[in-house]
């Protein structure tokens, strides 16, 4: 039985993890076409800032609630800046925004390495995430639940926000024809800006699922970043539902492929899966089809 | 109403534009071959490029260094070349990118789809998919959603079946009746001669011709667009 | 004025051969002649990038993989020429008693692995390439693709301890196609193969960008789907500018081993297929030297200002990224073109329109 | 001729449920210069793209003996279908002779591929010469005008030596001289090959049509010249804009459509 | 021990130069990349160490000027800066490393350039060489007292964790002959890539196999993703201990409450108990840029700096051969933090007390067990049967 239910459910906190991470670029690079490579480091930030309330507020039952709109909002910030800095001068060029941010990955690494302790911080997790709920005879940890329930919560969030303002068309126009939605009116700066923040801010909501899985520190972002974007692609491009199924296949497949093999040999073959995919349907699960010259 | 004057631009290095003055006027028609500048003219109008030299008066205020969607918002309305559509929205959520947040959005969606039958029967589809001339309806019902106070159209009636760019033509008239400013490129000489009060004949980045409209010969516009 | 451009072009590869074959092995020490040798390792492999990447559009992020190709077949082959009919001492533990892996076996034989250096690559980017340009991948799809595919091949390696030697690599050879390889002289050789192999490859795309395929290559970037409408398959067109640079990175792994004496997952894996591409964005990705040029300077960067500024190298580093691509998108060679007579037919880069163009679905009909 | 006749046999072209072009048949010749009309919607360019296997459509298009459908786009011109885009699409980075290059280049052995390009094919010589660009030559195409662009795009039909010359919207933002040199263009174009030209400038149609078919809700309306097409009430009402026209629908506000209309003509 | 170079000509003649009133020594760690996360505490106790013994006068009444080079978690970095170090630099010695796999990567090329590389971390032994000493633990003084320290547990059924690389693949196949040995069963052993901290599906193969101990050897910040994976799924030290290799002061507090109660081993600890080690915490504490914190592998590498100065001053000489020589007497001693260590002049190891202890609630250790005496190192497991002599013969016969 745990054979079969036990990766079913880690699995699927796995792949509710990948979604916090992918969530954020699926608006950054699904809607705006800026491939953001240090997109990690903004999760890596949202776990830092975890650990600097955490320095604040001791009580972690209190610090972990308060940290999640901290870290949204700090990531935020740092996406702002990277956006207002280096990235608003890149929208023609999406391709050269994966360089460009390849560098900022690199400095962020490093300067985290400079200011936090090397071997990183602790973030502690609150009381109420110790223990298990026992699902047809298997414990199942908490914290994985939580990292689903809050997986939930944003994607509802966003989906909210992409669906039922008037924001969502402003973002998809903007990505689509940029001059044509500024002479229609819409201000393409704030939408860049204000999807920017949004979409970093939930690298750092990522980032503070992340500190409570595994370590805070200068490295964590790194092994987030291509998995995330492969669940973007496989997906497909600007698909919120799409990354959400994908996230969870991918989440649910490392698992069993861990469960039935090990865990290096896991990774590589949940990377293939997707590889693999991606060429049966090279456009990701869902695909918006227009009459381009394709 | 717009003013430009002593414009210089252009793309990159090369200049297109070379000291180029449009006066003010209520249907001001800007003529000329392809390749004269008339595209970028307009783009400048609305603010897509920046001069390098010379000044864009709107409603007497220097908007020269306002972004596009800054003059949108003062009052101009735009409709580019080429039959531009958000290709990802569905032609009613192209109508309501730019209904958001005024006042009366919905009857102002209804009354251009009133107009352009078309898009009221695909608003469910994707821009991406309609017809040439469909989106180049959509593209006009967009800019006047916003209720403009000038309307810049590059060749609107491209592409479209006669019978509507007859309607077109008719609309282009009527608004200038109901107090719209319009800046127009055309191909069609003799209507925009005949809507247009005034006129601007470009040949090679260069005014080379202007007058009042409707009186002047059509013969004589010819004449300064190949120079 | 055009007939004077082969000569400027071909004259310059003459002045880079002579640099890198006389001059060099005179100048240097030799640790820094080894150092160079590396870079031009890297080089060739930069080379391949710039023809897939700078005149075909392909952002082939995974260039790893095949410089894997080249430098595994040529380290398993060192191995056993320095294990001789023993089994390679790494293999000894996790299990004394097994044979030598069976894909071991034919890299016993140098024409093998020679062979194989080559072939791998193409058989395997033909069949890779094949199927993705046949599916119309593109853009970031091919570049995220391409970079997972090499993720996957470091982390396949590092978990296959006894068959790969893991995280660890392979290291520790001894001789080189039966020559000794802590002998001074015979370093050099190894060394002006490698130099030579660059300026081969240099001259082998200064004729692909100077033919109609050249032409047909950048107008593919270009207008994938109106190269189609004149009767071409794009996908064939790409696979050829694929294809060979796979060759490039294998050939330059290859060569990586012998030089460098170890080769490791990371070599190969998503920092190091990027770095690669750093190197070809910091020279000019279009340009004939660019690709080259930029991927020694930033492996010079990486051996001399890593070695006085360590943690800085990486600040430095990154500046590099955001500087060049932002202000320089042609890179360094585009500095330079400023100041030569422009007189080049395919004109020299601009990525702008084209890769917008494949990214940002264009709805044009 | 009738081994080089371009015929199209009850296409049908559907999305999702919706028929864009639903059963058209029409046949179109070399020797002449045949129009195909309607009204935006009317799924001209959907059969140009079904034609050319850059949507699936159903039914037959044959080229001779030879069938279309079902072939990939490459294959399809290699039979000898060329076609132009309502928004003109030529190599901006190249040169003209580069694109026009290219466009020869289906025609030579593969290996002459590796070679760098020596001296001006006779080919491209006279496609420079017939469309006027012969000035151009080494202008990359992107800072082209409009026109020249598309003459560009018609140029590199000829050099590819296209049999099937099908061309969207041609003239749409040319200026009057500009269309009556195009037009003059295809009529000299026409007389060896199949020229199919998708147009909803009517001067233009009058002046150089041979025949004319007419597309209304992805079926064939009226066939026919020139004056037997712009006598059909039908055709009137739908797309021109006659008496009739003023009834549509489409009217919020009441156009003087005759008037309009001849006031194009006019100029 | 074998024998040098290998095959082919011999080194070019030194160029180390210890005429003037300095000697040049090199510093080989990761200071950035993911292993920068352990190696920079090394690193900087090697600063603190020359800065000691220039302080004291120096070696050989040489002040030392040390290169630093960044290995950049790359092991063909590591083996270019090695390099580099002997040929352009010529340092006297160089001192570094962490990972095994960056050991492997120096090591032709010291001995190619007949170097000397001093290297600090517990490894998984099997390996000696003429041009390295080691002064962390090998598996006889850090694991097999780590086995035995489970077997007197009563620990029957043993759950194999660790990090997918050369140490904790070959520790843990060098377990399993003990365990053989031993009578614990191995009822399962995981792998995880190095830079993955996802531990949560092997924990959960680790519920199902219901071991009653856990052998860890994971290196890096994996360890905290394992530890918090564990304690999720309610697995504690009150109901499945682990004892850990990779676990120090260090890298206990980013794991926070729930390593506390789980044990390591290792030879030295914060809280052992010795002359020298108060001195050494105190230094270390006021030392710029210290985690405030020591650790096994730190103090090696603190140990490192100084054998080498005893070795350079019993031979009277830096040169290589020299120092080599003054270490076959098997007389060098240090009173280090951890106690008196010795070299042993064959294998280039030394001696080391075995501890195991267990992490309280300040993320430092209790000493739960020590051993009685300062075990003598056998990095081939001579002095132990269970270890096939076919294997060492042909390890040994492969190291050439
Ligand atoms: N993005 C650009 N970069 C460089 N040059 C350009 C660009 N766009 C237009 N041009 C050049 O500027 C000149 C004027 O172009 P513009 O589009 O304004 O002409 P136009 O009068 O609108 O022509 P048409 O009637 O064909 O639309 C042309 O020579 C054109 O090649
Ligand atoms: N891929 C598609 N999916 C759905 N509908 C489509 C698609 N392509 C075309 N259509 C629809 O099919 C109809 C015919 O389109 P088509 O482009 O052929 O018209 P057209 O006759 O060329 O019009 P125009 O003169 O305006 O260019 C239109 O209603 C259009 O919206
Ligand atoms: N020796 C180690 N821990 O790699
Ligand atoms: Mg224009
Ligand atoms: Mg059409």
């Amino acid at each position: 039985m745990d054979a079969l239910i036990a990766p079913l459910l880690n699995g699927s906190a796995q792949g509710a993890l990948l979604l916090l991470a992918a969530l954020g670029l699926s608006l950054t690079f699904g809607q705006m076409g800026v491939i953001n490579m240090a997109h990690g480091e903004f999760l890596m930030i949202g776990a830092f800032a975890a650990y600097l309330v955490q320095q604040v507020i001791a009580a972690s039952n209190l610090s972990i609630p308060v940290a999640l709109p901290v870290a949204f909002v700090v990531a935020g910030l740092f996406g702002l800046l990277l956006e207002v800095t280096i990235i608003q001068w890149m929208y023609r060029r999406p391709l050269d925004t994966l360089l460009v941010t390849v560098g900022v990955s690199l400095i962020l690494q490093q300067a985290a390495l400079h200011i936090f302790p090397s071997q990183g911080v602790p973030v502690e997790k609150p009381g109420w995430l110790d223990g298990q709920l026992n699902i047809l005879g298997y414990e199942w940890p908490l914290r994985q639940l939580f990292t689903i329930l809050l997986a939930a919560v944003c994607v509802a969030a966003l989906a909210a926000w992409l669906k039922y303002t008037s924001f969502g068309r402003r973002i998809r126009a903007t990505v689509h024809n940029r001059d044509l939605a500024e002479t229609s009116g819409i201000s393409t700066r704030t939408v860049d800006r204000l999807t920017f923040f949004a979409g970093s801010g939930l690298a750092g909501v990522a980032g503070v699922a992340a500190s409570l899985i595994g370590g805070t520190n200068s490295q964590m972002g790194a092994q987030y970043i291509i998995p995330a974007f492969l669940v973007v692609a496989a997906g497909g491009i600007g698909q919120l539902k799409g990354t959400i199924l994908a996230a969870w296949a991918v989440g649910v497949a490392l698992s069993y492929f861990a469960y039935w093999t090990t865990g290096s040999l896991a990774q590589v073959l949940a990377f293939i899966l997707v590889i693999v995919f991606l060429q049966i349907r090279p456009q990701g699960l869902f695909t918006v089809r227009t009459r381009s010259l394709a | 109403m717009l003013e430009l004057t002593d414009i210089e631009a252009g793309y990159g290095r090369t200049r297109v534009l070379h000291g180029v003055t449009v006066p003010s006027g209520k249907v001001v028609a800007v003529l000329g071959h392809n390749g004269a500048g008339k595209t970028t003219l307009l783009r400048l109008a609305i603010g897509l490029i920046k001069p390098s030299r010379g000044r864009v008066l709107f409603d007497g205020e220097d908007i020269t260094s306002l972004a596009p969607n800054q003059r949108v918002a003062r009052g101009m309305a735009y409709v580019p070349q080429g039959q531009q559509a958000f290709g990802q929205l569905t032609t009613l959520e192209n109508l309501q990118l730019v209904a958001d947040g005024r006042r009366g959005g919905r009857a102002l969606i209804d009354a251009q789809m009133a107009r352009f039958p078309a898009l009221e029967q695909f608003a469910t589809r994707k821009a991406g998919l309609l017809s040439g001339g469909q989106r180049q309806q959509l593209a006009i019902a967009r800019a006047l959603i916003t209720e403009p106070k000038l309307l810049i159209l590059d060749e609107p009636t491209e592409g479209i079946q006669p019978t509507i760019v007859a309607e077109i033509e008719q609309t282009i008239m009527q608004l200038a009746a109901e107090d719209i400013n319009v800046l127009l490129v055309e191909q069609h000489i003799g209507f925009a001669l005949e809507a247009a009060d005034r006129y601007v004949v470009l040949a090679s980045g260069h005014v080379s011709h202007t007058g009042e409209g409707g009186k002047a010969a059509t013969s004589t516009v010819r004449a300064a667009m190949a120079i | 004025m055009t007939k004077l451009k082969p000569w400027i072009s071909l004259g310059g590869i003459g002045v880079f051969a002579v640099l890198l074959l006389a001059v060099a092995p005179l100048v240097l020490t030799d640790h820094w002649l080894n150092n160079v040798g590396k870079y031009c390792c890297w080089a060739i492999a930069a080379v391949g990038i710039g023809l897939a990447w700078g005149r075909g559009g392909m952002l082939v992020m995974g260039q790893g993989v095949f410089f894997a190709l080249g430098a595994y077949s040529m380290a398993m082959h060192l191995t056993l020429e320095t294990a001789g009919d023993r089994i390679p001492g790494f293999m000894v533990l996790y299990d004394p008693l097994a044979p030598l892996p069976m894909f071991w076996e034919p890299f016993r034989s140098a024409g093998f692995t020679l062979l194989a250096i080559v072939l791998l690559p193409v058989i395997m980017a033909g069949i890779l390439g094949y199927a993705l340009f046949k599916r119309r991948v593109k853009g970031a799809y091919f570049a995220i693709l391409t970079q997972a595919l090499a993720v996957a091949l470091a982390t396949l390696i590092s978990s296959t301890i006894r068959e790969t030697g893991g995280d660890t690599g392979l290291s520790d050879f001894k001789y080189f196609f039966g020559f000794v390889l802590n002998d001074p002289a015979n370093k050099l050789m190894v060394y002006l193969i490698a130099a030579a192999l660059l300026i081969v490859c240099v001259l082998a795309v200064w004729q692909l960008y100077r033919s109609r395929f050249g032409e047909l290559l950048v107008a593919t970037r270009d207008a994938e789907e109106r190269v189609r409408f004149l009767g071409y398959d794009p996908a064939n067109i790409k696979l050829v500018a694929f294809v060979v640079s796979a060759l490039m990175a294998s050939i330059g792994g290859a060569m990586f081993v012998p030089i460098v004496g170890i080769i490791t997952p990371a070599e190969i894996g998503a920092a190091a297929s990027i770095l690669m591409i750093a190197g070809v964005a910091f020279g000019g990705r279009a340009s004939l030297f660019g690709p080259a040029l930029g991927a020694m300077a930033v492996g010079w960067g990486q051996s001399s200002l890593g070695s006085t500024w360590p943690d800085g190298w990486t600040y430095i580093l990154g500046l590099l990224f955001i500087v060049v691509i932002l202000f320089l998108p042609n890179g360094l060679s585009s500095l330079t073109a400023r100041f030569t007579v422009r007189a080049r037919r395919g004109p020299d880069v601009p990525p702008t329109p084209a890769i917008v163009a494949a990214e940002l679905e264009e709805v044009k009909s | 001729m009738t081994d080089a006749s371009l015929v199209v046999t009850d296409l049908h072209v559907e999305f999702s449920g919706f028929v864009a072009v639903g059963g058209v048949s029409f046949d179109a010749h070399p020797g002449e210069v045949r129009f195909l009309i309607g009204p935006n919607g009317a799924g001209k360019t959907t059969c140009i793209d079904a034609i050319t296997g850059l949507t699936r459509g159903t039914g037959s298009a044959r080229l001779g003996e030879k069938e279309l459908l079902g072939r990939q786009v490459h294959k399809i011109v290699r039979l000898g279908i060329g076609r132009t885009f309502q928004t003109a699409s030529v190599f901006d980075e190249l040169t003209v002779l580069q694109n026009l290059d290219i466009a020869a280049g289906r025609h030579r052995p593969w290996t002459a591929l590796l070679r760098a390009r020596r001296g001006v094919d006779a080919s491209i010589e006279e496609a420079l010469e017939e469309t006027g660009l012969a000035g151009e030559l080494a202008t990359p195409a992107g800072i082209l005008s409009h026109g020249q662009k598309q003459w560009l795009e018609i140029a590199m039909l000829l050099v590819q030596d296209a049999k099937v010359l099908l061309l969207d919207e041609p003239v749409a933002g040319m200026s009057h001289d500009e269309r009556t040199a195009t037009g003059e263009l295809l009529q000299r174009i026409a007389a060896k090959r199949i020229v199919l030209v998708v147009e909803h400038d009517m001067d233009f149609m009058r002046r150089f049509a041979t025949r004319v078919t007419v597309l209304h809700q992805g079926r064939v309306l009226s066939q026919g010249t020139v004056a037997e097409v712009q006598a059909d009430p039908r055709v009137q009402e739908v797309y021109l804009g006659t008496a009739g026209a003023a009834t549509t629908a489409a009217m919020s506000v009441v156009p003087e459509p005759v008037a309009a209309t001849q006031k194009r003509t006019e100029d | 021990g074998d024998e040098a170079a290998g095959s082919g000509t011999s080194a070019k003649p030194s160029c180390v130069d210890t005429s003037g009133s300095t000697v040049k020594l090199g510093f080989l760690n990761s200071l950035t990349g993911g292993m920068a996360i352990s190696e920079k505490t090394v690193s900087n106790v090697l600063h603190m160490a020359a800065d000691e013994i220039n302080a004291g006068g120096g070696i050989l009444g040489k002040k030392i000027e040390y290169v630093q080079e960044d290995g950049a978690t790359d092991w063909p970095t590591f083996a270019e800066k090695t390099e580099k170090l002997l040929t352009q630099d010529c340092v006297a010695a160089i001192f570094g490393g962490w990972t095994s796999s960056s050991r492997k990567a120096v090591k032709p090329v010291v001995e190619k350039n007949n170097g000397l590389f001093f290297y600090p971390v517990q490894y998984e032994g099997l390996e000696s060489s003429p041009n390295i000493y080691y002064t962390g633990a090998t598996t006889n003084q850090q694991i097999i007292p780590a086995m035995d320290f489970l077997a007197s547990k009563g620990v029957k059924r043993l759950f194999l964790a660790g990090s997918d690389y050369v140490f904790p693949r070959t520790a843990n196949a060098i377990i399993k002959l003990y365990a053989a040995k031993l009578g614990i069963e191995i009822v399962g052993e995981e792998y995880v890539p190095l830079d993955k901290d996802d531990w949560t599906s092997q924990v959960a193969k680790i519920v199902a196999a219901k071991p009653d101990f856990i052998f860890n050897t994971i290196n890096g910040s994996s360890n905290v993703g394992f530890i918090k994976a564990y304690y999720d799924a309610g697995l504690t030290a009150a109901t499945t201990p682990i004892i850990s290799v990779s676990i120090a002061e260090e890298e206990a507090p980013a794991m926070g409450h729930e390593v506390t109660g789980h044990y390591a081993s290792w030879n030295y600890f914060q809280s052992l108990k010795t002359d020298t080690n108060p001195k050494f915490i105190e230094s270390w504490k006021a030392y710029p840029n210290s985690s405030g914190v020591t650790s096994d592998p730190m103090e090696a590498a603190y140990i490192s700096l100084y054998l080498y100065k005893a070795l350079v001053e019993a031979a009277g000489s830096f040169d290589v051969d020299a120092v080599n020589a003054a270490a076959k007497k098997n007389t060098i001693t240090f009173d280090a933090p951890e106690g008196k260590v010795t070299l042993d002049g064959e294998n280039h190891h030394i001696s080391k007390p075995g501890h195991i202890g267990q992490i309280n609630a300040n993320n430092q250790f209790d000493i739960a067990w020590a051993s009685d005496k300062f075990i003598e190192p056998d990095p081939y497991l001579e002095g132990y049967d269970w270890f096939p002599a076919d294997i060492r013969k042909q390890l040994v016969d492969a190291a050439g």
